[in-house]
């Protein structure tokens, strides 16, 4: 096959599925997202189910905010007992998340794995 | 006895690397360490630039019988010779040859991947698709150099879906004489991202386009995280059959993900196995590229090429994100930056942070990273469903 | 050119799962996404279901190419011919149909399994034989419907064992065209016994006997439990050898557990091995339920019979157990309490939190969980010996 | 061989089988038993096995007290440090073990593994 | 009706373990069971020693069809019937036999060893050289007992590299019939070494010398600990081609490991991917211990010889090492103590710990353990370059 | 080959390759270390790189100094949360590494690597 008609038949074929793609997650998105609505407005009580969903509303990766001073003591701590005889004065400046930003189910996530484990 | 003694030193010396080493073998070698350097010092995809050199490193050794190339060009292959001939890295490298490994890498990627910001905003696959005009670009311009068959061309121009396992599968089945080019010049460049993207991004758009600051993205529910990697399935193997053992492992790994009830299966397809994997893909891909394979004539032209040619790709594809993004600006009325166009060519995640920093730098309340994420991810689909294509009409 | 795009783009059309899908496909498409609605959405077994439902997808997605079942149904097996020709799904069923997964599996639960219960009362082997009429009464009405032959029908029996690996094991050898349907009954019937056994439970034993309070377990020392896996393991595979891959590779795993000494193979093999071999046994296993194998004529009848007779085996098992309780219950001059029968026909533990529940809804001071837990992990070596019997016999 | 024959044959193996593992048990249990108690009469002084085989008898699998206020606290404390950016209040008013109830040898096992990554 | 049920009993007993044992089965069971007992009561290196005793009990309940010798007896190898008629132990042997196995335990050995000591003092390295005439003291031994190939005598002398997988790696391509006893000597002697070593290297030494407290090893940078291993696998690759496999792996695994950039790499390699093949790689090479094989007259005194042979290769390397340690006492003026020559043998950590033990006997200030691991690494380094020469000279 | 050839040989060319291996460390090293000591001279303000290096200076393995008073306190306290419902008193008198003395990198890997998680 020529190559000037691979090109058009390859972008087309790209195209044409992620087009499709596009189509049924706005189809399933609304229906989803329909029925959410209308759960959230029959049941005011906060059922297990409806919390999760206002937990992912949360969802607002927040790099910033996410170690807060509490937890920033809990580090420094820890680092100092490892740190003890390594004759240096260390002072936690900044803690940076290494590695892409967590969201917040992944945070629950792994609340509920670490206390499976107790 | 004397005699003997040095007689048998004698014997082991001429069996030895050293009596038997050639000037391709240094060069091969001195480019091992030259990427095992940058994987290294420069951190330029050490998880598998260090598997790799190391197993270019390896077989460029003379005589040590880790890799036997010559077991790898009959056609068909000879498994029982192979079983009983091969060294180590050929037992490992059944599994490129046989297709395993990259589906596994994917299975893993999967799980890693958070599909969250594509299903908040759909649109951004049009980019993802956008973007793959970097692979069939290169491979118009594979083809007119005219010293590659149209197979190799294909394996060439893959790189630029800037995305290793789908180059490394496509290229095995393909061209897998050019594996251990291809794969050194896919990794690198992925690694060059952040070089190699920002100039042709900000020559393509107004620093008004830059300064565009998207709106937030809604959040999206559990409900259709899970059923994003189903329908996805379905829809693009019914679409392109040819495409199945990536994309399917691929949403296999995300449904692991996102279904919340199999955390022991998630957790071991973005480790344990994943990693292994990795090893192994890495160390034998790597060891493609060995002087007694790469000896034939016009092999160094071919690389050099590729070197060239795989930069094109990137070029294109990022090129092709970004206007295809100024294309969204204006249909949008302004609501789209076109910046994170260039994110759809993958390199998940660096193709991203790239789009948040060149958006940064052009305003700094410009928080594009999120917005980016989804023709990075989506660059990923679609390079797969490029595979596909390419596998479907060259293979 | 566009005479060039256009044919193209219809070879491609062609080639599409869209052209090539029949009603088959989309039934059991629709089947395999029951079975993930029931997995994820209801929690059913996920760690299998989740694989084996994303297998059969795949699997019936035309074209993809991933599952061949021609290759595997030539006798004797052409093994050249998989490595030529399989897709990645076939080259993950060799580890199916060459017997590895299964035993790897049983290392897994065996490293998590606790004898401790069996070992403080031994007698509660017994009920986990008992339950396993389950199997043979099942066999029984397989055979009277006519329509099977010896091996099917003892894969289908073997369902009533409740237990996932085993099932897939003894199917494997001898009836591996119904490999599909056997695995998603026993995982789902598995998951429905909370559902299943109670009323069976209740209807056989009477308000008294379900009351009754059994005394607390003596405890065991460590050197009892390092005993076990290797009593029992010689003196098992001494009395039925082809019981050894299954009740071998389980004993093993409980004497890493035990011995205290390998905590890192203990680790591993709980983990990264056991989740590893899941994924490739779930996938390949459901990959098997394809259109392309099913087609042939009378499969839906039998698939339809493997339900019906799933169940029965189930609730055989269930009666059987809770009938041999009530034995004990007299013969012990009622200190047994007649529930723990249930838990014999393994499922762990599910079985024996079921007898827990049911026991404490007669008295709710009644703790029977971890009695329970004795016949439970008791049914788990009877169905072992229980598919022994059956290779030894039919295979 | 008739299907009958098979069931009998299938049911007497397996009880065959696992009244003979009953009685091996049943056998080196006592003689396992019988060796502990003439220790255990023999040693007053807690050496390293007894303290073992005492921690054993511990093992009456009570998950309610399980968890101990101290720990609880703990927990809390944990859970407060990374949500606090979620804008809700949470009180800890359960603690429920994810899985099954685990043994105290496995508590044991768990806390040598974790000292011995220190 | 009877009659059948009694036949069919009669059948299956006659099939069974117990009518088929024979007195080699139950010593071999025997001598399993015992090795079980060290491993686990007396820890002698229970991660080999476990799997390795329950694998030689697993083969040894006869007609389990776990292993089957017949199959590997055969040259060349027939893959096809391994693959059609091989039990589950065959199968995972594979791994063995094809080489895969020790390579990838020396790559999580390589990720769990830490060179700085031997880079701080690279003259121990020379320890680690001088150990290895325990290698080759023991061969002329072997040889000189007249019932012994070459081939049988160099994977008996390597016992003496105080090195499991070496010898595995060794003895599966030389002389794969004797792989059972050879393992078993070779750990349990490692396992020894606390008991073995201090008596010799008390009676070479003088007390004055035992005392020597060595000065402090100088801090070693990052950087020179990237560069050993890839200085280390280049030169002793092209200096003894057949060392590649082990040599190579282990390098790069110290690559992993140095390296710092592949964290994930690094962790799979020491954890989930050495002990998976540490599990397997133990229940194969046990299982090869079994009746069936060795059944060949004339076993038992060749068994008996190679626990004889191994123990003198543990004690001649251990002197050897002792001896060059008190040259070097003597040619540094009296600043090495040549207690650390000892430690050459490998067997790490315990024989650098056996070293650090009678040092502080003899002067509780001396601390000599970190100055003996470098002779300690450098003799595993040294034993897979001795049995790279068995190799080139005998296979 | 005879066997007393064999061993000679083996000897001869073991001893030839560890020989070769140590000229080319103490080459290498000598390179390294005159590197490092240039770039240590020329600049006194601490930049990451150097920070590495001195820590790996602190690399001095006094397995005693490294457990602290703090981190005692720690696991105690941990312990005492896992440990309270079996009816023992203990107290922590000696907390010993379990397998080889850790160097000061693994533990800064370490706490990257814990840090990375977060
Ligand atoms: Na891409
Ligand atoms: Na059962
Ligand atoms: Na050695």
């Amino acid at each position: 096959m020529n190559s000037i008609i691979l090109t058009l038949v390859g972008m087309f074929v790209v195209f044409c599925a992620l087009q499709l793609i596009i189509l049924c997650i706005a189809i399933y998105s609304r229906l989803v997202r329909g029925k959410a609505k209308n759960n959230n407005n029959q049941n005011i009580s906060v059922k297990p189910d409806n919390v999760e969903k206002q937990v992912s509303k949360n969802n607002n990766f927040s790099p910033a905010d996410d170690i807060n001073p509490e937890l920033l003591a809990v580090i420094t701590a820890a680092v100092a007992a490892y740190m003890r005889n390594s004759n240096t004065a260390y002072m936690v400046k900044s803690i940076k998340r290494v590695g892409h930003t967590t969201p917040i189910w992944n945070v629950a996530g792994r609340n509920e794995y670490i206390f499976s484990r107790f | 006895m004397w005699d003997d003694f040095i007689n048998a030193i004698k014997t082991l010396a001429a069996e030895s690397g050293f009596a038997n080493i050639t000037l391709l073998h240094l060069i091969l070698i001195a480019i091992a360490l030259f990427f095992l350097y940058l994987a290294i010092a420069k951190k330029y995809e050490p998880l598998l630039l260090v598997p790799i050199s190391f197993g270019m490193l390896l077989a460029n050794l003379p005589l040590g019988g880790l890799m036997h190339p010559e077991l790898w060009d009959v056609q068909p292959l000879d498994f029982g010779a192979i079983l009983h001939h091969g060294g180590l890295l050929d037992l490992l490298y059944l599994g490129v040859k046989l297709g395993i490994y990259p589906p596994l890498i994917f299975l893993g990627i999967g799980a890693m991947t958070d599909f969250g910001p594509l299903i908040a905003n759909p649109k951004s696959l049009l980019l993802g698709a956008a973007a793959q005009f970097g692979i069939f670009g290169t491979y118009i311009a594979a083809m007119a150099t005219g010293i590659f068959t149209p197979q190799q061309a294909g394996s060439i121009a893959i790189i630029g879906g800037a995305d290793g396992p789908t180059a490394i599968w496509l290229t095995s089945k393909l061209a897998p004489e050019l594996l251990g080019p291809i794969a050194l010049a896919a990794y690198s460049y992925m690694a060059l991202v952040p070089i190699i993207q920002p100039p042709i991004m900000k020559a393509l758009t107004t620093k008004k386009e830059r300064e565009v600051v998207m709106k937030q993205l809604r959040p999206v529910s559990k409900l259709e995280k899970i059923l994003f990697p189903v329908v996805v399935c379905t829809l693009v193997i019914l679409i392109l059959p040819s495409s199945a053992p990536l994309i399917g492992m691929f949403m296999l790994g995300n449904l692991f993900r996102e279904s919340g009830v199999v955390g022991r299966l998630n957790d071991t397809a973005q480790n344990a196995l994943i990693n292994i994997v990795t090893i192994f893909l890495g160390l034998t891909v790597g060891s493609t590229a060995s002087a007694d394979k790469l000896s034939q004539p016009g092999f160094g032209l071919q690389a050099l090429l590729i070197i060239g040619l795989g930069l094109a790709a990137f070029c294109i594809g990022t090129a092709a994100g970004v206007l295809f993004g100024k294309l969204m600006y204006l249909f949008s009325g302004g609501k789209v930056n076109p910046l994170i166009g260039s994110a759809g060519v993958s390199a998940v995640p660096m193709a991203a942070r790239v789009s948040q920093k060149v958006g940064q730098e052009a305003n700094p309340q410009n928080f594009l990273l999120m917005h980016a994420m989804g023709p990075n991810v989506a660059g990923v689909i679609g390079s797969a469903i490029a595979a596909g294509v390419l596998l479907s009409v060259l293979g």
